[in-house]
């Protein structure tokens, strides 16, 4: 299968088509609604269900496969923020508030667009690391903090600091939020309770898995939509960098995983989480402790033109890009 | 039946923000509060509480009118430039004034 | 099978005995309440598996077998208003704006009682055109437009206008609601993402799709018990038409849809839909457009009289007739 | 501190009516609005909130005193006589009064 | 436009009582309610609102001044000592007086 | 497998190991919230399916197996009270409403105790009557009704009166409450549609149950964590009686089925029910009916001693007694 087939038959997976099918009901101004409770339930499910999966994985491949690639995961994640900064400073003319911002919404990760390439993935029967939801938990926070630093001012000797209330409350979120601890936890619940565990819960994390997805990805679908109007007013620069910056992270990420051992689909998986942009995590805690960054710009950027970037075009391309460096 | 005039102070402001608010208002002397969750358009546009990060809350503290100046004067300095949010004052009468 | 057979298995199904158990919680006055949200929740679930599924079937079947059918689907929703409206107005003595409310109703169907009636067939193994959810799909708008229009004195030279705020939202309401929306997404997903989509998620749109159907089942007993109240403010003109009207309007779709060629199956499933009063489109709409009507006639009629009566008694009566115009 | 006096116009009608409210509001000169579903009673029955169709919304606008007048007026003559639902007007103080 | 003042009065109390304060709003000649489930903290802790039984509601009735004394008064007498509760009194303004 | 291997792999199942992160949640103060709306949608899910379960296992059994368990059931709910009451007033020195408050909560019983205990049974293969959960049903009202008539001091000529209205309220929700609605509702739906409707529904009720469970006992988690700071304020009595009740009740309970003729898995079954302390329906009820009972007491000892108790420790510790009395 070449890129063309890879990234067509991606489009047409249901997951894809519903995201689509949300935008159009966002745009043509539809009553469609999802009750505000749904959404949530729906991330808890996603996050809890992959996490609970990456541990029972873990559980079989044992830690020491494990460590290494997360180690270089994580690393990546924290390390990202350093080079997008100055380009957005520089390039971008945004203040250090917005250019931290954003910088720390593109070097943590989305759970969803990680989601999604494991399914692209499991469509084409590529195999993958399935404790790669690993590298997904440990890259959400480092990102977080390093941007909020920046953003801060804090390696150019700025007034970073912990009594302030915003910051207190960010790093929090950044270090124990709920992305984390379910993340984390159910990793850890899945592997302590192994393959014995998995076959009790598998009606419900399994089977059902991929058709919530679908119905996440159509509310996806309406949150990024509404933001549509408002591509106009983050300027072009920030378009550009929102198809610039995951095509070079995911390259990155790839390049990485090929490094460190990871098979054709981990390294696929390694690049779509480089990436992905957060639009859980980070929106609060950056809300938070960098109160005077615009919010518009960074969600606009990772909502309504990484993510859709990701999951249309991205993993089947770096899916692509991980098979050529494996050949 | 002997009722005691307070203050309603009511902040509607960023979901994220909740916390500080309750934080806040405990500082500023405040015995109690009453949140939930709303939608609502202002000056910083549409925030319509599908996702947390963009959703509102509006919470509710009845308090001593001294207690309601000092907190309002708090949002104003704190909170008000950089969030999507408004506070507002009301008058009303309850019949426990020690209780708030 | 014959008829007494049928319809004591269909009362003793899962998803009729769970709608008796709300309307018994509704009448106990029982402090049984289902979150706000799960109302919604369930209505987009079943809304969307149904369109997904029929979407794959239209994937199958090609687009050249539902045309004629669906088309005639179509034409004979926008057409019983123009029947139910005198006779609401003459023999009921309604109002124009309550009797256009009414046949609008009766015009447009109920997606739940539709899938209750292929839950039926399935349970009795009777094939039908799973394409037959593109029907549904057709049939809920024209008979609203038409009701609103009739209610609003237009076809006598009456005030129907489009500067009319109330009108404008009802039309974008009818023509691109949540329920219409859903459905014609979800089936043109379906169709493109045909069989290779549809195991991708069957786990979530068809193993659990029944029981969900009785856990919505039972908070429609609910919501229909809550209207018994006001059976006796209907009068007895409306009790009648609540009965009357689905058997005239559901034999005349069982003949139209052996006349199109539909099999016994599927011929029930339009005799069922032609026979169905929406509550969910339909009241919406009505009440912006016609804000005169008492909401409270078409929705007791609709949902405490008409509904109860095609899940227990009409979908095996139509299914029945069907048999014998095949035999 | 300086409070100015606003006037808080609080609109419960069936939800249906929502976005036309707020279209209301706009047009009468609200720069903002909060709503949020609740349920409830009154003259024309119990509204249960389980039913899009059939629950309530809270709609709140702080407005100058002039606009206040102009919505109510306006929610009478198009909105009272056929729909289930009510409107009031409270008095609030706010900090800044350009905002409204 | 004929503005008319009324009582707005307020309960926020726990989940469990919502049915009873509803019907004894009835009794002392309420005409109507608005209601919706909030969170909150108070004397008596946190209330949550994740389990109905430890959840708080906010229940909204507008009535005669002479409705709402005999409603606080009962809401003390019968009520205020054992739940987790309060209750406020606001003035409004409404253009229906014999709605309420 | 003896007790400490029972007890282990307890510890070990997911839905345990989801329980004891919810409590970390809560504990670590992170900002994990399930929406207000999930609790009462996954009661709601988990008393409906265990509920039809238990009917479509009545159905096979017949009401001539069920009705002599199900009565000594019932009677020990409704005893239980009678001398916990006594031991909480002289042992505890508490109030009449305190006492009589403790004593409706740990005579009535826990649903989810009741399903942890099944997922036991099952994941370790032993098997037991699938109707028990017709003592659920029946256990829920007694101890409730006689709790509080305890704590009015109807006994003692006390003020138990039908005219007040907090007991009416109170008794109408015991009886007709949402809890027995819903178990008893479903399980005589169970009971009537029997195999072939559970083979309509078994997607929904039981494909997903143990990981909707493992969700469920999650947010229970993060309920009962909230309450660790209350311990302190309930005292060092109320701590041990936490820990006690449910030793003899469970035991109690293991006897009396043993003796009425459950086999192993049943009697650990009503051994589990009697040992399970109400925070569904026994809170509501008994604060509406003995409003001075401070309901601290009553929950803090029911969800964050005695549930953990149970599910942990309890459950093996009853099937071993069970094992011990059969052998
Ligand atoms: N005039 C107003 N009346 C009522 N609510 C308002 C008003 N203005 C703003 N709000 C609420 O406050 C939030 C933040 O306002 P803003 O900072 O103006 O975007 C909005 O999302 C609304 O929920
Ligand atoms: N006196 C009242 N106090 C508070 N809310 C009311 C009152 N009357 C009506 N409402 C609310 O307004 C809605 C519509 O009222 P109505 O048009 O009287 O049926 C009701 O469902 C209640 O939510
Ligand atoms: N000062 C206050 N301002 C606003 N709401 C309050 C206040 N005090 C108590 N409440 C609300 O009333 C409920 C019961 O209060 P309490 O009886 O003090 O625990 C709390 O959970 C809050 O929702
Ligand atoms: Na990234
Ligand atoms: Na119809
Ligand atoms: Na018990």
């Amino acid at each position: 299968m070449d890129l063309l087939t890879a990234i067509q038959s991606n489009l047409l997976s249901p997951a894809i088509l519903f995201f689509a099918l949300g935008v159009f009901a966002a745009v043509s101004k539809s009553d469609l609604k999802f009750p505000e409770s749904l959404y949530t339930t729906l991330t808890i499910y996603l996050l809890t269900a992959i996490g609970f999966k990456g541990g029972v994985a873990i559980n079989e491949a044992g830690l020491g496969a494990v460590w290494l690639p997360a180690l270089a995961a994580m690393g990546l994640g924290g390390l990202i923020p350093l080079w997008t900064y100055p380009v957005l400073r520089k390039l971008g003319k945004f203040s250090m508030a917005d250019a931290g911002a954003i910088a720390a919404h593109y070097g943590s990760v989305s759970a969803v667009t990680f989601i999604a390439a494991t399914n692209f993935l499991k469509s084409i029967n590529q195999p993958y690391e399935s404790y790669a939801s690993a590298f997904l938990a440990v890259m959400e926070s480092p990102a977080i903090i390093v941007g909020v630093m920046l953003g801060k001012g804090a390696l150019g000797g700025g007034k970073f600091s912990l009594s302030d209330a915003g910051v207190r409350h960010a790093l929090r979120d950044a270090v124990l939020g709920k992305g984390v601890l379910l993340l984390i936890g159910a990793m850890v619940i899945g592997a302590l309770s192994g393959k014995r565990g998995m076959a009790s819960v598998e009606g419900f994390f399994v089977t059902p898995f991929q058709g919530v997805l679908a119905l996440f990805l159509l509310e996806m679908g309406m949150v990024a939509g509404k933001r549509l109007g408002d591509l106009k007013r983050v300027g072009l620069f920030l378009l550009l960098f929102g198809v610039t910056a995951p095509l070079v992270h995911g390259c990155l990420g790839v390049l990485l995983g090929g490094w460190v051992g990871l098979s054709t689909g981990g390294a696929t998986l390694l690049g779509v989480l480089a990436a992905s942009a957060s639009y859980i995590a980070a929106p609060a805690a950056v809300r938070l402790s960098l109160p005077d960054a615009n919010p518009t710009y960074s969600l606009t950027a990772a909502l309504a033109i990484t993510f859709p970037f990701n999951i249309t075009v991205g993993i089947p391309l770096f899916f692509e890009l991980a098979k050529i460096l494996h050949a | 039946m002997n009722l005691h005039p307070m203050k309603l102070v009511t902040i509607i402001c960023e979901s994220v923000l909740e916390e500080r608010v309750v934080e806040l208002l405990r500082e500023c002397g405040a015995h109690g509060h009453t949140a939930f969750d709303v939608r609502g358009s202002g000056n910083q546009g549409q925030r319509s509480a599908d996702m947390l990060e963009s959703g509102n809350v509006k919470i509710n503290a009845i308090v001593k009118p001294a207690v309601s100046e000092l907190l309002l004067q708090k949002l104003h300095d704190d909170l008000f430039k950089s969030y999507a949010m408004i506070a507002y004052e009301t008058d009303v009468r309850v019949l426990r004034p020690q209780k708030f």
